[in-house]
């Protein structure tokens, strides 16, 4: 079978536009506490979501907003939530990295590798309560590291749980780049947990779709969990402000607050070796480096560019719908700004 | 009126629950094996044997509560509950607050907890202090058969999630299976009122939050939960002898806290003894002072608690676990 | 004197001690980044990132503690102890008690924690009461840079495992990590006595369990520690206007705990009032009432404490949260 | 290399002996608690701790008592403990499940999977302090369901840590076997965690011996942590008095109490089809008639049988090493029974 790369834009355009919008209102500070996006990821989750019916759910982990949206979840409700407003998905009590919604079986949480039990539960619960129901759960490169996801692999592999398995890997945890701290590989290690397993590159909504097609299809029909693996590009770094990317961004202002201190660390008495303080000051700078060669910084890891380009033949109908979506989150800014006492 | 074991009379709760509730499975390590009579007669699909992997399966417990099932989810002791602690702190327990009150996690664990038998300090914890500092859990521990049946129906008909600590001292099938099954040539002190007792003839859910007075007394007020409420109880007959009128008052539940009842009986008294085999310092027993402080009562207070790692040699397990010869020591000092 | 901010004078403590004692190695997540100074100057060996797979490396510190190295173990927040909280409860708290007194875990946990800048429930709790209620462990929340650095070098001399807790609130590094580096547009109530000060030339170990009067008063105590140590001292402030004259005690460490301190200052004053970040039941603010109790003290008693999981929006947050207005009105009831 | 044969098997019947008498002296209520053995699997520590060296470390399980003597502690002392005598080896504090022993570098713990993390730590001080050294973690298969434990392999491969992670597999956890509840495979899930992967028959000291030395060859080396799979049997099941054992021993007295409670539960109003409910019961059933099946009644499957086999042409050592061997723990037993007031 194949997507409406049409319906698959949409979702992506919907998220994208609202958390550009989040984003703003974040430097406003008009949101509080830490923020991350999904942007860059949307091809994985809109691949995904798409295919949910009711009765599936969805365990989510600290970038739930686009999940969310494309699940159906109200907009004005999610930035209500954003705003800690009493009217908010969870009253205000949750905020972006604990949001909830019951009506969907979406549940969000902020520790690193909890959706993999939380999709075990919500999977057995289907197998009694909603045959052919199946759970999701999306987490990172970084998460294939927490015990707890791996055991609820294995869990869901012997239980035959309908569970799929999504890792959105970027590479990275927060500064960490996965290959200094991920060893094996985690396809074999998701097979190793009797998984099957599955690799796509998730700029691409369309292929997302595909393979996720097939893979949830097995699962509904009882067969067991798959593990899909999908690549992606975090266009904003790991959360809104990361330093790395400020200095990248700004480093005439960015840089000086570093320097000093590693300045100062390279001529204290006492302490390695001067070669092995270049060595740190290396790893440090390569770091920083890596985040400049970042492939966020190339838009060709950009998902929703990535469809759009396959749907531009069309101009006049993409135009009419991008004008419409804008319309729609400048009137969910409108809605849930004017209530907020400036 | 009945007569069950303690094990039995919670089996029984539970059972009696099932057959009204298809919601309710039963999950664990070596649960098939456990929980047999529960298997045969409700079917592999709801009584289930678990991998070694607690984090997984308690979080998957509290994700299918969510989902509508009502998860009994087994830990083999309360002491395991350290590798998986998250499940219940960050996400059992902030359900409900995060969703602003729209979705709660209706799950019950199970754990077999407490000392006396000479397993050593990884595996006689009691914890429940520990546990009732998390807003959102209620936690409850039993004494009696009775008590042990009717409040496994209530913690069936909450709303949240709820932890039941069972002491292995008053379950025979623990003690069994732990190793006692095969010989005769140990004892424990295993108090008699705790382990059989009359149940009724259908179990109704008791009151979450009540404590109950198991003996009233005007000198002081013992305050106690699980086995340690027997000690208490042996301790305040040795001190009738002495002429000193102790009351115990089993808590059952630690969290909600009868605060109404406790304050009630330290009011009768003035003097106060908690008997707590969980550790002593940042739990239970302090709570209890604070609470009966805030009501602006004055009494007088003491405490007989674990107050380290608990040994394996039988002789120092026994010593650093609430005695009835160190209850009654206490209470002397008190009454001084 | 010299000024530092708090989290300037823990990490140059630990400088210090690092050039020390050659034993010493720090790691936990990004730490390369967060602690690129440190980095710097003792090289890549000696500070690691890890995996985010908190059960196995802080697990792999405590044995790596016993088998010579002082390990500096940095959790990313309190709140994520919850998936390897049996490195603490099971191993680290027990290997002295297990092996007889032969053998320590001598590993030093620095993790932050707290709330007040809208980060939710699953990221800015306290937890110290859970932490201290394991016997074997030491826990330890500085509310100054002098303090912060003292006890961290306290820490790294000690013979077994330590915990230190370091509000965010009064780490400009944290905040500015966390997202406010990148936005002006946020602020948030930091109390300026804790974020910046005075500290010693040289750093010193401070004695651990000793608590420090912050104010003398003589109508009734607040004892408090980390961020609320500051809240108290404002809310003293206020309260002087109005005629009642309060000290603040704050303890520094919450095992052990200052008993004699703390019992000597609720003498002279006979109220007391915890203010407590952490939450309320089962805690520190308990163990506080039962210690004065126990030592025969007759004082009236509140407190100030987290009653609820900790809520996102800002305005409901700062309710929550043990604050000024709050510390206020239970001082003035204490004084009816 | 070859190994000696000679002291692999002075090694094990050593270990036996102890255990044996151990034994013996839990039957008769000296010995409180649970009591984990591990006979059957001393093939398999015979073979690895044999070529520990000064500065190794062990992180032990439930049934640490074969390495530790293996390693040197002094079975006067291990004894001692096991009587909870304040001369044990941990004064008494630790018991069977929680042995310590800071000279040996060896610590055990009753905490499944903890072995792991354990044995990373270790590892971690050998490279700072005694590069060269290593670490070894034993494990049982039902560990390898433990987060902590596949973290620590990631770990240990990142870091490149000198672990050898022994997977004593039995193919039971207590009354749980293994096939229903670990997917997948243990050797991939190794590898796909990073490390290199071994298997190998633990009745087989000699060839574990082997497989073991080119494996720690390597980890001293530096290259990294390397997965020892050993299957073994153990020749008591889980822990003395195991239920399903005692119903195999002794049907008679033992079925009764198991019965009655069962047939009570075919027969309750209200519960499973009755189909299910047979369905329950034959799982119950197999799982004691899988213990009779159980191979550790097969005597091709004892560690120690199998190298004396091998030794047997030398009748006269053979039998003096023996009569020595039975001779010291007669020896210990007297020593530290002869304290204990009866
Ligand atoms: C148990 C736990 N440990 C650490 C953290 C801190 N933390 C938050 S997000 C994150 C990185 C997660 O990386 P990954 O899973 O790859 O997701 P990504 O952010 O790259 O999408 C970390 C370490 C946490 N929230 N929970
Ligand atoms: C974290 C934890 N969960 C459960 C237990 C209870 N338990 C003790 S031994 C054991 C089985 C272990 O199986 P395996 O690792 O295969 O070792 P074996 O006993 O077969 O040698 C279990 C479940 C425990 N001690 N710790
Ligand atoms: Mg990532
Ligand atoms: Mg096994």
């Amino acid at each position: 079978m194949a997507p409406d790369l049409w319906s698959l834009y949409a979702l992506m355009l919907k998220a994208r536009l609202f958390e550009e919008a989040a984003t703003k209102l974040w430097y406003e500070g008009l949101i509080s506490g830490e923020m991350h996006l999904g942007t860059g990821e949307e091809g994985i989750i809109a691949g995904v979501v798409s295919q949910l019916r009711d009765g599936d759910a969805m365990a989510l982990d600290h970038r739930g907003t686009a999940a969310l949206l494309m699940r159906g979840v109200d907009s004005v409700s999610l930035l209500h939530e954003f705003l800690g407003h009493p009217q908010g998905l969870c009253g205000g009590m949750g905020g972006h990295m604990h949001l909830f919604s019951k009506e969907h079986l979406a549940a969000s949480s902020g520790i690193v590798g909890s959706a993999g039990p939380a999709a075990a539960g919500f999977a057995l619960a289907a197998q009694y309560l909603h045959p052919q129901s199946i759970a999701v759960a999306f987490f990172g490169d970084g998460a294939m590291n927490q015990g707890m996801l791996m055991e609820s692999m294995n869990l869901a592999a012997v239980w035959k749980l309908p569970v799929l398995f999504v890792c959105k890997d970027d590479g990275w945890g927060i500064t960490t780049q996965s290959d200094v701290s991920t060893a094996g590989n985690l396809d074999d290690r998701a097979r190793g947990l009797g998984l099957l397993a599955f690799s796509v590159d998730g700029v691409d909504a369309a292929r997302v779709w595909e393979i996720a097609h097939s893979a949830i299809e097995r699962i509904r029909s009882g067969e067991g969990p798959v593990f899909l693996h999908a690549r992606c590009v975090h266009l904003e770094g790991h959360f809104l402000g990361l330093q790395t990317i400020r200095i990248l961004r700004d480093p005439l202002k960015e840089m000086p607050k570093v320097a000093v201190g590693l300045t100062k660390s390279i001529l204290k008495l006492h302490g390695a070796a001067v070669s092995e303080r270049i060595t740190g000051l290396k790893s440090i700078m390569s770091s920083v480096i890596a985040a400049l060669r970042d492939p966020r910084r190339d838009h060709a890891h950009d998902p929703i560019l990535h469809t759009r380009a396959a749907l531009q033949s069309d101009e006049t109908r993409l135009k009419a719908m991008e004008d419409r979506m804008e319309e729609d989150i400048h009137n969910i800014l409108i809605t849930v700004l004017g209530e907020v006492p400036s | 009126m009945k007569t069950m074991s303690f094990i039995q009379a919670v089996d029984d709760a539970l059972a009696q629950a099932m057959a009204e509730d298809p919601h309710i499975i039963v999950f664990g390590e070596d649960i098939p094996l456990l929980r047999r009579d529960l298997l045969v007669r409700f079917g592999p699909r709801r009584v289930r044997g678990t991998p070694i992997s607690e984090s997984a399966f308690l979080g998957a417990g509290v994700a299918a509560a969510m989902a509508g099932l009502r998860p009994v989810v087994e830990m083999y002791m309360v002491d395991f509950l350290g590798v998986c602690m998250d499940a219940l702190l960050n996400h059992a327990a902030k359900v409900e607050a995060f969703s602003g009150g729209k979705w709660t996690a209706p799950l019950v664990v199970r754990a077999p907890c407490g000392g006396g038998y000479g397993d050593g300090g990884q595996h006689e914890q009691s914890l429940w202090g520990m546990l009732a500092h998390i807003p959102g859990l209620t936690v409850i521990v039993p004494s009696t058969p009775a008590d042990a049946g009717g409040l496994m129906l209530a913690a069936l008909k909450q709303d949240g999630p709820v932890i039941i600590l069972e002491h292995k001292l008053l379950s025979e099938m623990w003690l069994e299976f732990l190793g006692s099954g095969a010989r005769k040539t140990v004892s424990f002190d295993i108090p008699a009122g705790g382990t059989k007792g009359s149940v009724p003839q259908k179990w109704e859910p008791l009151p979450l939050g009540e404590a109950t007075l198991r003996r009233d007394g005007h000198d002081l007020t013992i305050i106690s939960l699980g086995v340690s409420v027997h000690r208490a109880l042996e301790a305040a007959t040795l001190l009738e002898a002495e002429g000193i009128s102790a009351g115990v008052l089993d808590l059952r539940t630690v969290s909600p806290l009868d605060k109404k009842t406790v304050c009630q009986e330290v009011i009768k008294t003035g003097r106060l003894l908690v008997v707590d085999e969980d550790y002593e310092t940042f739990g239970l027993s302090g709570e209890l002072a604070a609470v009966i402080l805030e009501a602006g009562i004055a009494f007088k207070y003491a405490r007989v608690c674990t107050q380290m790692t608990i040994p394996y040699s039988r002789h120092l397990e026994d010593e650093v676990l609430p005695n009835v010869k160190r209850i009654c020591t206490a209470a002397q000092q008190l009454m001084k």
